[in-house]
């Protein structure tokens, strides 16, 4: 089993999550966090004063799947989630060591 | 006896005094010489203002309904365009609008004379009438920005706020309460239309509607086989909290009309005014819980402000009971709106065209229909007007009909062609990105919760 | 001489003619013969209307303060059962309820008549009186949902909300203000409420009482050991706004219940009123930070409710003195209170039954002490009231005492009664789950901030 | 010609009537003998008395501006500080600061006389008069809660609202409106300051201004290089709504400083606070406009401020076009105060001081500018006030800059003490750890938002 | 050591939490996630209009635990966190090779 | 690649992303929790009543780095975190697979 971390645009969360219910997927959390990499800062401002926010808003999307689906899940996140510009975000796969199914105590992969 | 002579010479002062005090001593800056002349107009002018000061408060109350029946990510432009519709209105209702709404009146059709209340205008008569109507117009300039919300340049709506207070809301204002055309219709009493379901609300509303299609649906709003889908607002207590604020403005806008308080009539236009809100929200309330199984509290907000709108017109001219109707009525025609207009494809976020544009019109209609002779022309003495179930004939709903339609069409016409104008010249909607990451940032640089996790949805 | 004379017949006109204006010339919709009766009525209008917009004005502040005391998860609900008891309210005071307050006395127990504004009502003073006393009402109504909040049925709200409009609150207050047997009581001046400490807040209070009672307390309030917990509000700076308006609103509240503008008095009115709130709001503050060394917001909002609530029965008869006195007693009992009933088990999340059962009840006795004889039943004119402390003897206190243990108990009684038939017959408590879920999604359909990250606590 | 005479007469007693209305009759607790004198106070009283709490009603305006323009984890201690202010300016200005504004002069510095309103001040004119200025100083009182936001010790706050209520704005205050120097300064007609640009806008502004310099900025609004860094408030929503409230409230405020009702100059005075207000909008959104390319809401909020506060001291001498020209420029002084003070180092995280300061000032030297002969000295009969450029010569100027140096001295000398007597006593600021993580925890216990995620900036 | 990573409803928190402190665990983060797995969607309705919510809120919590003390943990939060209804959620575990305390610069196993 | 995520107090985030913006990092998400491990809960009041909060704010931040850069980031934020209180927070570290970005599709340690 795999874990799959991905960091998307907030405005890409609806299409890259329609993506991944037209391709199949088992199951996702979703978190809302802000985020720092290549992209600059935004621009705000307030009472005639700007400034630099320099943490952007960004949604991580975690998925825990078969090793075997791994693959396409990342291919149509990737996909997506992709316009090119700096801030598209990153994806990042971890291993998972066992998983549990609260509803019935079931073990293993069979549970994803 | 003796008492009775000085009470009649004493009433025959007061109503002769109030009879020229329209404009009776005009440019008096001072007021002195118009107090000399009426001696009770100091309640009048205290009725009035106060009235006004109320309709000016219903601008946080659009403001809040329309912040919480929208997204977060677009709240700051919210209070943008609620704020500069009335800054805006002001200053061209200052320029020219209240020449064009209240001028001497040309072919029946605008006012002329001279602008920027100059010109023999320094008069406290004259100030106080200014007051009333400006802020009349200004609350049909707010109306609009709800159903144009979410995706409206702010450019846009700065220039359509100038548009609309300075001829859009005038020129029809003057057909109706200027001495233009409507209200000197050869049917009933003329056109009648006591505090503006048609004036301020038809007017709004079918700018409103016009701009809702020109600039075509949110995205989101409609899925791909044209189904439409909620697109919740951000905080039902701020949406309540407006509606609340806007029922409480309302007993400014209604009763205030009267623009006198030697009509004592006042009281009943109160309560009228709250019993059809009443009604429009049970009706709403019910409707939909019949439908959903839920009772569904932004659709009972919508029947407040659809029973309000409705009984706007009719207010002065008619009893409890038929205050009660009109409100029920309204319930519906709201409720029925705004699922229309979404079968229609139209996206109109707040409801703003169903409660503001079809309950102006079922407001002027309900005039003709329910108006029982007891309440005349803005006066207390005969002619009182009379509708349909009152034995008064089809006369005076055919001139509101003709008024509603006059309305109707005026508004959506000219909202139309401006909204298209200004959308050939620059363009008036947001872009796909900006609509999507909320106007706040992209046009104002400032979030409306920064300091609050929120969603982007 | 002859200034003088003429002014004296001046005055004696006013004065005949406010002597007469209550009902004379009954059914005169228009108001051009109440007018010519009483050429100085349009003041008194004015201002009881403009006193009734702010008194209707206290439904958003009621709305604001709790929801800004309970949480985000049952926001909509709350805002959907302050809406509607003010909708049902009105037309269930416009149905019977009215009628019932201020009709025909039967037996010193009721009052009857017409129904629906109908027979003979259609007239400028008693569509006056009937708003009056409209606000009034639903003020009582409004109260009760704070009490049962995050815990009761929305049906169970709406059926309620039609019972204390109907009859509740008109039977008692037509006991107090509707000429019934507590008016007559054979003590002092007989019962005397200026502005409703009893009728309105005694009776909103006890009934919140018996309705959170009969539902127990919320999930989490008290721990396994019975020790009560804090559950927090969502919102301090909405709960602060609410309680704003409440005090603004207040001013119509108490200065309006002259009913009449030639009461000089309100000014009197209008001071006392707000130095009570203030005394209210410094004891409060100062109570909790002596015991807890922190200055609670919470507890010093409710402290203004309390000093309002409580100088709502004396305000007209006494100095500015003996309001910061009532307002610091109002203080101490809020304080107490909302103690005392964690202590009992009695959970009632927005507090109040302290403030307005409580102070209710302290500020009618207040009157028996603190009245000093400049002030008549509704009248400039002798007889005075005249409290304890101000050498009127005990008359006035029992009269005071009789009334407010009929308050309580009356309104405890069947509300007690109301609560507990409503949940044999079909459960007035959402489910548990419901309840941790809160109310918003599972009775509306809507979360009151769906765009924000909300913790379910 | 017999109409005439009587209505002569009537005019007469009217004017007389008027002329004793303001301390005739002392001691008149019930009101009846004042009503007698003055058959025409009704009107006069209901005027005051509604505009006065339009006035109460800013308080929440003011919290809501603050704490929307402040961050979330202050929210409860800024409801805290707009609430206790208004209680402890209520019971301090009870207590004393009555007495030394409007008591019997003394050496044209203070009033001195009974406090408590006692000693034959039980009387209805003594209370009206007590209540106007009672929501004045409290207004003063809250202004400053803005520039000293985020980081004074709620202790402190409390002691300041006493000292303002207590003197500070009292003594002023009875210089220009208790018969004191200013007010018979022997150029133009004294100095002017109609409702109070200079008593109340100037006084809370240069008390802010000496807070903000006192507490030193907040941590994290200039960076090391000493450059200003913007801190983003919590809720535009919010912030717009208390705008909009104050915009509201001011209606009160000006037009009620006639104190009468019978000046029908009152229409003329809200068209002009209505037309500044705009003004002061449009210029402060176009000017950031200009230098940022966003429509910047936050500024054309203070713009409204700014507009209003200007207007405040010439609203009743001025026509509607110079009102429109005060508000520009002040739209303009906003602007430029708000960034003139962050080049200065001093952080007043709401802008009170450009707003109030600033344009208080402004205010006062307007009158001097633009008077034009058509109001007097709260009188609608000769003299009247003429300014520059309506051919009244530099003397009202001198009066008006006489009077705004000193305002500005008076209260920026006195805050200043003040604030720096308490910190070498008891230190007003928070530790540093308490200033990160927010005051209403450490101070109140109290977390104004607990079911929302927030973030810590 | 095991990061056990939890995902369970809103409304389970506070009972979980409470079996925890019971039973003991060294530590816990607590986040505010949205998920979507078996479970159906929420209808919502907005004047007058229904809608389905595909997210749904749900608490992730994370505890990184020493090896031996895992099963307990894994065992106490399905027990509290079970209805027996679909949305019941999940636990993931991860190795973890390495924890830091930040108070006192100390490291490993014994941190915990 | 590690990933390297450190639970720290709300109020040095600031602090300790300007120390990891000088010395270097190469992306960065930042997760707002609530957490509960030694540090006592905090004393809240309403309305006269006071209460405990079991679970504290704190912020978490999360950096996936070459196994080479781990160390030094690890370090900076101990460093600057540290008030030396109870409740100043952890770090955890863990091993990751893969690495793609969503703007090229690069995939492996490059990517960070
Ligand atoms: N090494 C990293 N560790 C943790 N998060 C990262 C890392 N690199 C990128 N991210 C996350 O991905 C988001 C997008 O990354 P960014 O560098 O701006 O775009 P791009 O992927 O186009 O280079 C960042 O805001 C950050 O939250
Ligand atoms: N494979 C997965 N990867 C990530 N999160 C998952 C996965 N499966 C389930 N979840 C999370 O657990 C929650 C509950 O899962 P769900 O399938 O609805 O219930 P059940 O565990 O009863 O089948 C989901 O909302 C989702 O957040
Ligand atoms: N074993 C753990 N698993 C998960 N989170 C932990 C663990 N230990 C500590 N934490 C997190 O770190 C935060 C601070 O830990 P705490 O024990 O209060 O401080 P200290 O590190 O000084 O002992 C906690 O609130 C919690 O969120």
């Amino acid at each position: 089993m795999k874990k799959i971390e991905a960091v998307i645009r907030v405005e890409k969360l609806e299409e890259v999550r329609e993506a991944l219910e037209k391709s199949g997927y088992p199951g996702i959390m979703i978190t809302r966090i802000e985020g720092h990499g290549k992209q600059k800062g935004l621009i705000q401002q307030f009472r005639g004063r700007e400034f630099k926010l320099e943490l952007l808003p960004k949604i991580k999307m975690e998925i825990v799947a078969k090793d075997e689906d791994t693959e396409k899940i990342i291919d149509t996140i990737a996909r997506t989630a992709k316009t090119g510009e700096v801030g598209d975000g990153k994806i990042f796969v971890y291993s998972v060591e066992d998983a549990i199914r609260v509803r019935t105590g079931e073990k293993g992969e069979k549970v994803i | 006896m003796k008492l009775k002579g000085k009470r009649l010479i004493l009433m025959a002062l007061v109503i002769l005094s109030l009879g020229l005090s329209a404009l009776a001593f005009a440019q008096d800056p001072t007021g002195a010489k118009t107090l000399e002349a009426n001696p009770q107009a100091p309640v009048d002018y205290v009725w009035v203002l106060v009235c006004g000061f109320l309709v000016m408060f219903m601008q946080p109350g659009f403001a809040m309904v329309e912040t919480g029946f929208c997204r977060a990510k677009n709240a700051t432009n919210l209070m943008a365009k609620n704020l500069m519709d009335f800054v805006i209105g002001s200053l061209g209702f200052f320029i020219i609008g209240y020449t064009i709404l209240k001028g001497a009146d040309k072919f029946g059709l605008f006012g002329t004379g001279p602008f920027f209340l100059l010109g023999g205008q320094y008069d406290v008569g004259k100030y106080l009438d200014f007051f009333w109507q400006l802020v009349f117009c200004a609350t049909a300039a707010t109306i609009v920005s709800g159903a144009v919300a979410e995706r409206l340049k702010f450019s846009a709506y700065l220039i359509y706020s100038a548009a609309i207070s300075l001829f859009i809301y005038p020129i029809y204002g003057h057909w109706v309460w200027g001495g233009g055309w409507l209200s000197q219709l050869p049917f009933g009493m003329g056109h009648l239309d006591f505090a503006g379901s048609g004036v301020v609300h038809t007017i709004g509303g079918m700018v409103g509607l016009a701009g809702a299609i020109a600039l075509g649906p949110r995205f989101g709003k409609f899925a791909k086989d044209g189904k439409p889908k909620a697109i919740l607002g951000h905080s039902m207590t701020l949406a309540a909290l407006g509606a609340f604020i806007l029922w409480f403005g309302w007993f400014g806008f209604n009763p205030g009309s009267t623009f006198n308080a030697h009509h004592l009539r006042i009281s009943v236009i109160a309560v009228n005014t709250n019993l059809a809100a009443a009604a429009g929200a049970f009706m709403a309330l019910i409707i939909v819980f019949l439908k959903t199984k839920k009772w569904d509290v932004g659709m009972a907000l919508n029947g407040v402000l659809a029973g309000l709108v409705a009984i706007t017109a009719p207010c002065a001219w008619v009893e409890a009971w038929a205050a009660v109707v009109i409100g029920l009525v309204a319930g519906l025609v709201v409720v029925l709106g705004v699922y229309g207009l979404e079968r229609l494809g139209v996206d109109d976020p707040v409801g703003a065209v169903s409660v503001h544009g079809f309950n102006g019109i079922w407001g002027l209609i309900s005039v003709g229909l329910f108006a029982d002779g007891t309440y005349g022309n803005y006066a207390t003495t005969e002619p009182f007007a009379r509708g349909l179930f009152y034995g008064g004939g089809a006369g005076q709903l055919i001139a509101q009909l003709i008024g509603a339609a006059t309305a109707a069409i005026w508004a959506f016409v000219m909202g139309y062609i401006l909204f298209k104008v200004m959308d050939a010249i620059f363009g008036i909607r947001v872009s796909p990105e900006e609509e999507l990451k909320g106007l706040d940032i992209p046009e104002h640089g400032t979030p409306a919760y920064p300091d609050f996790y929120t969603m982007n949805k």
